[in-house]
């Protein structure tokens, strides 16, 4: 059963994924003991504040996040681009956007809209900035979108001033965007037991998902992108332009990066200020290649992530530290990595027997 | 006290009824030696002299309002009243906590944009102080030339700049003032970037200053070694820097502008206590000593206090209003 | 060292891999200072024993004793101290390091890496010849020049058994006859040698000793004074070996690939390709002769739009090629049979039915509109698999796990779906064993009986001769010559290839 | 013997690498003089102060310690992004070492073994389970942070000055000046001269006043040149990083190479976080390596993994860090003109050499610098803050294009995988 299984990848993955929990556990349990905390407690407690309706629409909002930014980066991932710019797209987007949403009053639907098209516009013609120079100039995407991310910010604080995007609010000493009206916001969903909502958007992150997964398996282009990653010579050859492709992928990637500060723009802060959260573009990384660049995987992978994140919380009122949860993560997604490896090679072995066996060849290939 | 000290009081306190005080910091959190250090050095204050249970919980970089609402929610929720949350950045979560939990107090500092009936805005004329810290800097200088840092260029800080220029200028109007953020909001590392902190403050000395201010949280001690090494004069925020400086920077601290959010604190919970409670602002001034600037390096000041004081009372009078941006 | 011991004496040995038994109760004994040629099929084991004898791999049983000593070898280190060396099947050198780099390394003990590692290696080059100079990159220098680092390599460490792996699969006709003339003088100074290749006269010429390997097993002893090739052939693969031939010509007067004074420059500025002008007709192939690294794979670049040509025409029938992009040129009726299929024709990791769609993602069966067709590509991938004899157990197993001979036969039969007018051919039977071999030429043939027309290039010259209706040579990237492949023979190809002999051959 | 290097252009023999150090001396003295220039014309003497100097080697050496750490591992073959979590460990560790033991020597020793710690786990990671050399790096950037918070809530937590997000005040280091060069040169810079002042400002600026961290670091870099290109050692380790099959087939340790350069790599970190927490500041605090691990992988590729190269890219990088936290707007400001001019300079390069479309692209990007230079007296100060970032960016898109990473760099090796 067990070979008939993972001749399954997506069994494959599902059984890695398991066992690399299981590891992660194992270890955190470990580096709890020694610290000299009680790991079943411990877990328990995360578990029972996890679980409370407060926590899951916290969970699933800070996961569609998550999510949206993994996606991006997993879009470059499966070409071999790398794009560690998400963080510095989706701020300066989310930042444009909500001037836009803030300074233009619009009827309500095409106000919605309006402010994503700026995200991904925005999110995109920055991502752009780093194709083009790797496709004209060969500047390594690392590099660049490193260097963007910097600038972005120097960019958002220029635009981020009572003198151009910023409007000052009176006895606050934070500095924000005007608030999108009424007709830009996007109402929450309830869920029972909670007066948080859950942000409306979650619903783009899904869409946005479910697009990825069809561009990427059923479209001409997805299949030109997904050859050019795993194997861009052979992709060249079989007339598929990868400079073009780089620039394509590359401003994609950042127009899904710009979503992700779209949910909680439109669904719960209507401005951007600046407690705007940071630094999701980084996350985003780690939970694509934990989610091995699958939009199911990377579903699992965000809920995981900001499952922690969230449950972690209760942990600093029993003074456990909570970033606990960060070697928890860390050890996830190392041993994920190592756990598939080890489960592929089992079914590649598995697979190359097959064709011997099935060809009826002991021996060699004739 | 460390975090272990009051760890048998939050576990213990839940059958008896015992009063716990809750206090949420800002990024940078504790040990910031200025600004998340005073209002822990308020509920020390608390915990020591009005032998109350405290828990302090640290915000995380880059979170999300959510986490904000969170940390509030769970503090109440866990029962403690009253709750301070350290920071604008809290306004947002904390005008979505307050009403859900009538009972319970809450403070916020830096802040005047909530408006609940359970709600104190405790918020500071720090451009007061700085006209103080201004004023000393321009007095002391030799060279005409002085400086200031900001941490993050945040209208908060900015605050600072702005009084501590027109302290400066009333005393000495052509006096040159270098001003320089360390970095720009969104991005909040210029508070915990001492190298940086360094390297500026290096500069203004090289380039002329005498005296430099710096409003820059935890960088703030990068600026303090290089006023040490240039053997050049420092004025700290927030906390007087001077009782934290280490022995041979210690001469070197000319004063502090004092941002009581010790006291702040000190004072919002044990009015809560006798059942004081106020909603709405309330403003620490140099009037109620709210602000200050401190004494602690009297060979440095010399004669300065008389002409300090003699301006404090002229802003607590009203003669003079420094401006706040 | 005792004449008497063998050098070399394999016991018992057997290799298991992941589905494949590679060796399988392999004896072999070696004579000192001998050279003894291992034969057999692609993929027989070949290589995989003499990596066991290296210490590369270890073998799940059997002895192995070296000089007569039983030899525990868990690496090459172990290996090289008992004085063996190898010479790759595939190079093993690193590019972006110079030849004294890639030589001393892992010998630095013996003289350093500086002045005295430098007048060594100048030393054993002079002494055999060897012509190689130590402060060049190695990327810089060509087949040739790289075989014969690798021997330096072996040399260098002192080696006393040389084990070469397909020395000659790459060097033409006159580098062969260097590489044994370098062979003899080794045996002279009483070097033992140990030598595969798949070129069976090759083989009867310079071996002392021949042992046959079939499916991993040793089934025959020859003496190459004894046995013709022939035998030989039978010997590997018990039935007869095919021979590439064309019947009758085919040709018409149809042009369909014109190429007119086209010029690519590199990176550098240097013409790779250098005003090449050649017309290919329906129903004609056209083969073309040269050493690797001759600018043959640029121009096949530049037809298929890969490169960008400097100057001067590219036409398919009618259609002036220049400026239209790869994809365009393919949907215009351009097949490609890359000479690097793992790197330009495969995705290994990808099920056989996605390699189907590979260069042909805009067009029927396996596209409906922008969508990929799944069910129709799979069809067609089925009757690819089943018209074209790949051996497979399905079309969902991933391209890597095919031997090489059928993805090559996947890769041909996808190349040939879509009634392409042109095809390009490089190397099409490289690493294909004998079987896969005939069946490509056969399909070669037959698409050129329906008129395709076919640009062949290739590194064997029997095939090359063989299979041309016209052969061109190209020599640092100009067409220097033209030969008549009924009268020509490889030798006189070859001369024509290092440029000994010029103009046409009759 | 037959010739047939068809392909190969004329020999390059042996004197390759005097000629590349010939041509950095000499980009290096253009550069200098350009500088020289540019204060002259736009009178700001702290372009080439002595304090903008020293400030650049402060700012460039937690830059180039990473860069280097890259540079070790990506010779071996490991990419190694995970270069910001191993400072951040080396911040901590120096914290934990000095202030436990009371001496800034074993903070060093301990800043540099927490590093080392982060290498080995990515070397574990990476060589002997095959991980994905990015999954790797990106897991230890997370784990970074999170381990250092979580033992400083246990350790430092209750100290004086200590919490959870910092270590309490640490002990200096003595500094160190090369006698004899502070007072003299400091009396020529005042006076401004023309390349006696300049020269004296560099001189005194990188002379004077260093840490011991200061010169471990700077001696590190011929150091690392001299091992990995004049020692076997370093013939093996970069042969792994070039073709690791042919190495293991000459019989080099290639998992015991990578282990080495992967380990040593994150040592190098470590002396930069060390730098950051005792040198650059005077204690351990959370987010104190700030992105610099980045800055220096990119420092990394813009020295085209070259020791001299890499000096060249986190040099470049300090000093215009420097620059704008020192001078602020206006020194910035002056630097346009040098960008613009410099890039005029280029764009008529390439129109000699006929590349019109990077000429075209050069020349319109230069005027718009200089445009903007004469019609402005200062920058936005919130784009001067990344000045350094846009100059890094700026330099790589208009400077030709020559980089070559190790042709194994990131693959994945198995013992045993050739055939
Ligand atoms: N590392 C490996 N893992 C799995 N199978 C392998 C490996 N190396 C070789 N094989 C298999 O072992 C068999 C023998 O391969 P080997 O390379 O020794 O053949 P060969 O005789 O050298 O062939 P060729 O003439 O093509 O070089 C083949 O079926 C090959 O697929
Ligand atoms: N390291 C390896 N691990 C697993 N399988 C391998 C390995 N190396 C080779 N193989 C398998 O060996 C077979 C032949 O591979 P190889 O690269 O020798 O191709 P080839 O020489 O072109 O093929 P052939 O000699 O069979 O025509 C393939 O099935 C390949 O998957
Ligand atoms: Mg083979
Ligand atoms: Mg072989």
């Amino acid at each position: 059963m067990i070979s008939n299984l993972l001749a399954k990848s997506y069994a494959r993955t599902v059984i890695a994924a398991l066992v690399a929990l299981v590891f992660a556990v194992v270890v955190t349990s470990i580096v709890l003991s020694i610290s000299g905390f009680n790991p079943p407690s411990t877990f328990q407690a995360m578990f029972d504040f996890g679980k409370e309706p407060d926590s899951v629409v916290n969970t699933v909002n800070r996961a569609s996040a998550y999510y949206l930014s993994a996606l991006a980066v997993a879009i470059g991932f499966r070409m071999n681009l790398f794009n560690i710019g998400v963080d510095g797209q989706y701020r300066l987007a989310a930042m444009l956007a909500a001037a836009a949403g803030g300074a233009w009053a619009l009827p309500a639907g095409l106000h919605q809209i309006v402010v994503i098209v700026v995200a991904a516009v925005v999110g995109g013609a920055w991502a752009g900035i780093a194709a083009i120079l790797k496709v004209t100039r060969g500047v390594s995407e690392v590099i660049s979108t490193i260097m963007l991310n910097f600038i972005g910010t120097g960019v958002i604080a220029f635009l981020l001033s009572p003198d151009r995007l910023a409007a000052k609010v009176a006895g606050s000493n934070n500095v924000g965007t005007k608030p999108i009206g009424s007709s830009g916001r996007v109402p929450g969903i309830s869920y029972p037991g909670s007066d948080l909502k859950i942000y409306g958007l979650v619903l783009l992150a899904v869409l946005a998902g479910l697009g990825f997964w069809f561009v990427i398996n059923r479209t001409r282009f997805g299949f030109d992108l997904r050859a050019t990653g795993l194997s861009e010579s052979a992709a060249v050859a079989s007339g598929v332009d990868a400079k073009r492709m780089v620039v394509i992928a590359m401003v994609l990637s950042g127009a899904v990066a710009g979503l992700v500060g779209m949910p909680q723009l439109l669904g719960g802060s209507y401005s951007y200020s600046l407690d705007f959260p940071t630094g999701i573009g980084f996350t985003g990384i780690g939970i694509a290649l934990l989610g091995r660049n699958n939009p199911v995987g990377i579903a699992f992978a965000s809920l995981l992530w900001a499952f922690l994140d969230q449950s972690s919380q209760i942990l600093e009122f029993n003074d456990i530290p909570k970033e606990i949860v960060a070697i928890t993560q860390a050890a996830v997604l190392l041993s994920v990595v190592v756990v598939y490896e080890i489960v592929n090679r089992v079914g590649r072995r598995m697979d190359q027997r097959r064709v011997a066996a099935e060809l009826g060849e002991v021996g060699v290939a004739a | 006290g460390g975090k272990k000290a009051n760890t048998g009081g939050g576990g213990g306190g839940e059958g008896k009824k015992t009063v716990k005080v809750g206090l949420a910091y800002d990024v940078g959190g504790r040990g910031d030696k200025s600004f998340n250090d005073a209002a822990y050095a308020g509920l020390q204050k608390v915990q020591s002299e009005l032998k109350l249970d405290v828990k302090d919980i640290e915000a995380k970089e880059g979170e999300s309002d959510n986490d904000k609402i969170q940390r509030l929610q769970l503090l109440a929720q866990s029962g403690y009243n009253p709750v301070i949350a350290v920071g604008f950045a809290y306004a947002g979560a904390l005008g979505k906590v307050a009403p859900k939990f009538p009972n319970v107090k809450f403070a916020i500092i830096d802040d005047d944009t909530i408006q609940q009936p359970n709600v104190a805005d405790l918020l500071f004329a720090e451009n007061q102080g700085s006209y103080l810290v201004g004023a000393a800097a321009a007095k002391k200088s030799k060279t005409g030339h002085i400086g200031f840092i900001g941490g993050v260029a945040t209208p908060l800080i900015k605050k600072f700049e702005v009084g501590y220029i027109a302290g400066a200028k009333k005393v000495n109007p052509n006096i040159k003032v270098d001003s320089k953020y360390i970095s720009q909001p969104p991005d909040f590392g210029g508070f915990k970037d001492p190298a940086k902190g360094k390297t500026i403050a290096q500069g203004m000395y090289d380039q002329g200053a005498d005296v430099v201010y710096t409003a820059a949280g935890l960088s703030g001690t990068g600026s303090l070694q290089a006023a040490a090494a240039a053997k050049k004069w420092f004025i700290g925020v927030d906390s007087d820097q001077y009782l934290t400086a280490t022995a041979d920077e210690k001469p070197y601290v000319l004063t502090s502008m004092l941002k009581r959010v010790d006291t702040a604190v000190f004072n919002f919970v044990k009015g809560v206590g006798e059942g004081q409670f106020q909603k709405g602002d309330q403003r620490f001034t140099l009037q109620n000593d709210g602000v200050d600037y401190s004494k602690s390096n009297p060979t440095a000041l010399g004669d300065l206090p008389a002409t300090l004081d003699d301006l404090k009372q002229q802003i607590v009078s009203g003669k003079i209003t420094p401006p706040e941006k | 060292m005792s004449t008497t011991e063998p050098a070399v004496e394999l016991h018992g040995i057997t290799k298991r891999f992941p589905g494949v038994v590679a060796n399988h109760d392999i004896d072999i004994a070696v004579a000192a200072g001998t050279v003894h040629a291992i034969v057999g099929e692609n993929g027989a084991g070949k290589s995989t024993l003499m990596k066991i004898l290296y210490g590369m791999q270890r073998p799940d049983e059997g002895t192995i004793k070296v000089n007569g000593e039983v030899a525990d070898l868990h690496s090459p280190s172990d290996a090289i101290a008992r004085g063996i060396g190898m010479v790759h099947q595939h190079f093993m050198l690193a590019d972006n390091l110079t030849v004294l780099e890639n030589v001393v390394l892992g010998a630095e003990k013996l003289h350093g890496i500086g002045g005295g590692a430098r007048r060594r290696i100048r030393e054993i080059s002079d002494q055999y010849g060897l012509g190689v100079e130590p402060d060049r990159l190695v990327e810089e220098l060509g087949v040739g020049a790289r075989q014969r680092v690798e021997i330096l390599k072996v040399l260098y460490r002192g080696a006393r058994i040389l084990i070469l792996d397909e020395p000659t699969a790459v060097l033409v006709p006159q580098e062969v006859d260097e590489l044994f003339a370098n062979l003899e003088e080794l045996k002279r100074e009483g070097l033992t040698v140990i030598f595969i290749s798949h070129k069976l006269d090759e083989v009867l010429k310079v071996a002392d000793a021949i042992t046959v390997i079939r499916r991993g097993t040793t089934v025959a002893s020859a003496d190459p004074r004894e046995v013709s090739a022939r035998q030989l052939a039978e010997l590997m693969v018990g039935s007869e070996l095919p021979v590439p031939e064309l019947r009758e010509s085919t040709a018409t007067d149809v042009p369909v690939l014109t190429v007119e004074g086209v010029t690519v420059r590199d990176a550098t500025g240097r013409a790779v390709v250098d005003g090449v002008s050649l017309t290919i007709h329906e129903g004609e192939i056209l083969g073309i002769a040269g050493v690797e690294g001759n600018g043959q794979a640029e121009l096949v670049e530049a037809i298929m739009g890969m490169l960008p040509v400097e100057s001067g025409v590219v036409r398919l029938g009618e259609d002036d090629l220049v400026g239209r992009s790869t994809r365009h040129r393919r949907e215009m009726g351009i097949g490609f049979i890359p000479e690097d299929r793992h790197r330009h024709a495969l995705l290994l990791e990808s099920p056989l039915w996605e390699n189907r769609v590979l260069g042909h993602q805009t067009r029927s069966p396996n596209v409906k509109g922008i969508l990929i067709d799944r069910a129709g590509a799979r069809r067609d991938t089925e009757r690819i698999v089943e018209e074209y004899d790949v051996r497979t157990p399905g079309i969902d197993v991933s391209a890597a796990s095919l031997s090489g001979g059928n993805q090559q036969k996947l890769i041909i039969g996808r190349e040939m779906s879509g009634n392409p007018k042109l095809l390009i051919a490089a190397h099409p039977t490289r690493g294909v064993d004998v079987g896969a071999q005939s069946a490509i030429w056969d399909h070669l043939r037959r698409a050129r009986a329906e008129g395709l027309a076919v640009l062949l290039i290739s590194a064997d010259l029997d095939e090359l001769i063989g299979m041309s209706d016209t052969l061109r040579v190209i020599l640092r990237g100009r067409l220097v010559g033209e030969a008549d492949p009924a009268t020509i023979t490889p030798d006189e190809l070859g001369s024509l290839m290092t440029g000994a002999a010029e103009g046409s051959v009759a | 013997m037959i010739d047939q290097e068809v392909r190969t252009p004329a020999p390059r023999i042996g004197g390759a690498r005097g000629f590349r150090g010939r041509r950095a001396l000499t980009a290096g003295l253009g550069a200098f003089v350009a500088l020289i220039l540019l204060r002259l014309i736009t009178g700001e003497s702290d372009i080439t102060s002595s304090g903008t100097m020293s400030a650049t080697l402060g700012l460039a050496v937690p830059i180039g310690m990473a860069a280097m750490g890259g540079l070790w591992s990506e010779r071996s073959g490991v990419v190694n992004i995970g270069l910001e979590g191993m400072m951040v460990f080396g911040t901590w560790g120096a914290a934990f070492g000095a202030y436990f033991s009371g001496s800034p020597w074993l903070g060093l020793l301990c800043g540099i073994a927490a590093g080392a710690l982060g290498g080995l786990l990515h070397a574990v990671a990476t060589v002997t389970f095959g991980v994905d050399h990015i999954v790797s790096g990106v897991a230890i950037n997370i784990l970074a942070p999170g381990v250092a918070r979580y033992l400083s809530d246990l350790l430092f937590n209750g100290e004086p000055g200590g919490g959870a997000t910092q270590s309490p005040q640490l002990p200096n280091f003595p500094t160190w000046s090369v006698p004899g060069v502070g007072g003299p040169l400091g009396d020529l810079e005042k006076h401004h001269w023309i390349l006696i002042s300049d020269l004296a400002g560099l001189i005194r600026g990188l002379l004077t006043n260093l840490s011991p961290v200061t010169l471990v670091a700077a001696a590190l870099i011929p150091i690392s040149f001299f091992l990995l290109w004049r020692t076997p050692f370093g013939l093996r380790l970069r042969s792994c990083g070039e073709n690791p099959l042919a190495a293991e087939s000459l019989g080099v340790k290639v998992y015991t190479m990578k282990y080495a350069a992967v380990v040593i790599s994150g040592a190098f970190a470590g002396v930069g976080g060390t730098f950051l927490a005792m040198v650059a500041s005077s204690n351990y605090q959370e987010g104190q390596v700030n992105g610099r691990g980045f800055i220096g992988l990119a420092a990394m590729i813009f020295g085209n993994w070259r020791p001299g190269g890499v000096a060249a890219g986190a040099g470049l990088f300090g000093y215009t860090d420097a620059l704008q936290l020192r001078g602020g707007a206006g020194a910035v400001h002056a630097m346009l003109l040098l960008l613009g001019v410099g890039l005029l300079a280029l764009a008529v390069w390439h129109a000699y050499r006929r590349r019109m479309v990077t000429a075209v692209v050069s020349a319109v990007v230069a005027v718009g610098l200089l445009a903007w230079f004469f019609l402005t007296d200062e920058l936005p100060k919130e784009i001067v803050t990344y000045s350094p970032h846009i100059t890094t960016l700026l330099v790589l898109a208009f400077a030709a294009q020559r980089l070559r990473m190790p042709a194994a760099d990131g693959l994945t090796y198995r013992r045993g995988g050739g055939h």
